[in-house]
């Protein structure tokens, strides 16, 4: 019988190793795995590169910051007006302690899917003109001019889900999507951190967000309290 | 610098006001993090414009003053409420969504626009740094871009330049911009006033604007 | 109020012109635009080009062929084997009478994709080295390389839910979802054909499928039977 | 021509049989339509292989035998049972499932195997024409390629070539070969007869096949 329920965030995260590139879904409050970032805080996982759509004020991944566990990040919110404050990850940028990877939310999310669907990348039109396209291929289709924008794949995905089942199966809550199932099918080993663990039967095969295929461990844990003060 | 004083000109609530007199019913519209927020509060009742948030929401109706719900934000990570028919799906399906031209309108904040469209609204300056989140997909891929900024910087400096000076978020984008003093065409031909705020006159304009702007034949003052 | 309920699949159809590019939903049997099709035949629109990913024995689609409606097909399955038997498609095809583009089910899908997001297209290794590649060009990423399969975009797409709300929100049944919601995103009017129309505060907003914002039209229709016979 | 009488050979479903030895619980499996469906009949009840439907359907256990519903087929359009944990999605994450490595193990017919693995199954000659359907992106995508077909054609010639003549579906992609004969892998250095059917002789099986075969060490009759 397939079973991927693990015991502990911990347990989830034992072969995580110093050097990893790990994928972390979530968009500010919604569907961020906090109890799999605090686990990784303690496991104290070095030279991290992280992929995640926002870091800095506020966001549970400054914590990784503490002790200096990355590498890199790839983001698309990392430095922000936020009056006179500053995040832990602002300052270790600043210092060059950590390397930044600013990409556009929308190449962000695709770059990801195309890791995800073995495409050999993504043809836009978002950053001509501007930065993002510094060092980057072009491609000509029918007279217009596309960036060519690189998959990203990583060797962990910790994503949030709202229930799940033994085989996998995710469902996520309203706007608690946003990157966790195209994640889900971009790395080597896939993690959930989910709300609740159901019995197979009582998934609604509408409503599954995630297959089970896509997901190696499931852990069940009390959600971490998010407070929004902008 | 300008050589008269500054006129006062609108708050942010009228700025958002004056913006939403461009949505209509049936519009989908993606209101960007700051003032664009505001945009929502000032609909006329029962008018059904579709909000967008790109972090996988479509059809809020504003901010909610309930208890907070984690998993029902919009993308500045401000509660929402949900209007009938609203929808909730992931980032790729989101950004499908905006690359693919179907968000009537965005709106947008800025630091700089040039002349011909081109905006500059990620990167901090005084920061060294900054963040593009969702605004070079916006820019790029919304039907029609609407600017809401206020007229000057800090030092009273124009934001509407004949170049954006700062990091572009997209070239030649902007539609129109609707600051605290003006609300500006940018068409092939440059800049066209159509606007100005009550007690403001289009010398006062000009002059805390760099590049030279044309006055439209129906130039009135806004209606708020 | 939005209100985009159309009485009849005749009405919906005002504006198809001779010479349309038209998509439709639907795989066999499972989400199939069939009151629409048959609304199409009834019109008899001329020198259509369709994209659909089944057209052949047995399939709603061949009626087009009674009055030479098509002038080309895009497709997955268009010749089959099935014994002796021939669809009207394959015999006009035969004549030289209907050009067809043969695709493969992935790219095929990801065009449509690629046509409704603003990409420039696809970066696939499916169908290098066959018949496929035939005239298209390559992009070599990062020592790999890939075919350029160009977005597919069309002036109607003909689709297939289960419910509808008066805002064009769809929700799909089971195995009726396949390139429904992709075709949805790549047409410039957009026409879906419901089992029901329900109020708008009855559809579940983690249960849409296509979010109105894409569909023009929505006609309610009793479905028309599809038997299996294989 | 062979020389010798063909051998009976196996059924279409010991074939099947055959093919399901291959499959383990948790693996992810695309049956192709025709021979490859009745792969699903032959598990050892209990055993969880999930069976994916390009079409947009993962965990169906079978082919129904209840009252049509035309919203619930696998990929050749037949009604399916489905298994518990069971979902839905359209056909763009289906094929990302597909061409992103996620499926374990597809089970597709052929008309022709290559020595180098090449494949080919979409095109029928005699009708001039054919279909590609999802085989492309399976042979392509799927982690492991089995072939299941009739070891020789309808004039008793070679379906496993040198090289194969009718319009390829994937160059270099097969893995497994099952026919009614044999059982094959596919190597690097070129073909190895593991298994033979009851009856039939290694030389019974060189004797059908173009290219010439490699002895396993282990080569032994198939257990069915």
């Amino acid at each position: 019988m397939i079973d991927k329920i693990v015991e502990t965030p911990d347990e989830a995260l034992r072969d995580v190793q110093d050097g990893a590139t790990i994928m972390f879904g979530g968009f500010v409050s919604a569907g961020t795995p906090s109890n799999l970032i605090l686990a990784l805080q303690r496991r104290g996982t070095k030279r991290i590169t992280g992929i995640a759509n926002n870091i800095g004020l506020g966001d549970k991944l400054d914590v990784l910051c503490e002790k200096r566990q990355l590498a890199k990040f790839i983001a698309t919110f990392a430095i922000r007006a936020s009056g006179g404050r500053q995040s832990m990850f602002e300052e270790l940028y600043r210092r060059g302690e950590v390397e930044l990877e600013l990409v556009p939310q929308g190449t962000f999310v695709e770059r990801i899917r195309s890791g995800g669907a073995g495409l050999g990348g993504v043809l836009t039109r978002t950053g001509l003109g501007t930065m993002v396209e510094d060092g980057k291929q072009t491609v000509s289709v029918e007279g217009t001019e596309y960036l060519l924008e690189k998959p990203l794949h990583a060797d962990f995905a910790f994503i949030k889900a709202w229930k799940a089942d033994r085989m996998g199966n995710l469902v996520y809550r309203r706007a608690g999507r946003n990157f966790n199932p195209i994640m889900a099918t971009a790395a080597d080993i896939v993690i959930a951190e989910v709300e609740q663990v159901v019995d197979v039967e009582e998934l609604d095969p509408e409503r599954i967000g995630t297959p089970g295929v896509y997901v190696d461990r499931v852990v069940q844990c009390e959600p971490v309290a998010v407070r929004w003060d902008a | 610098m300008p050589d008269s004083a500054r006129p006062a000109g609108l708050s942010r609530e009228l700025i958002a006001l004056r913006v939403a007199q461009e949505l209509r019913e049936g519009m989908v519209v993606n209101l960007g993090i700051g003032l664009p927020t505001l945009v929502s509060n000032f609909l006329p009742p029962g008018e059904e414009v579709i909000f967008q948030g790109e972090n996988g929401v479509l059809g809020y109706t504003g901010i909610s003053e309930e208890e907070f719900d984690p998993d029902v934000i919009n993308a500045g990570g401000q509660p929402i409420t949900l209007g009938p028919g609203a929808s909730f799906f992931d980032s790729a399906v989101s950004f499908a969504m905006i690359r693919g031209g179907h968000i009537d309108v965005a709106v947008l904040g800025g630091l700089e626009v040039s002349e011909k469209g081109d905006l500059a609204n990620w990167y901090l300056p005084e920061r060294g740094g900054g963040s593009i989140g969702g605004a070079m997909d916006l820019a790029c891929g919304a039907e029609r871009l609407i600017i809401a900024m206020s007229h000057t910087n800090r030092e009273d400096g124009p934001r509407i330049r004949k170049e954006c000076e700062f990091p572009l978020t997209a070239p030649g984008v902007v539609d129109l911009i609707v600051t605290d003093l003006a609300v500006i065409d940018v068409e092939p031909e440059g800049l066209l006033l159509r606007e100005v705020a009550p007690g403001v006159s289009p010398e006062d304009v000009q002059a805390r604007t760099e590049p030279r702007l044309r006055l439209s034949p129906d130039l009135r003052e806004m209606q708020l």
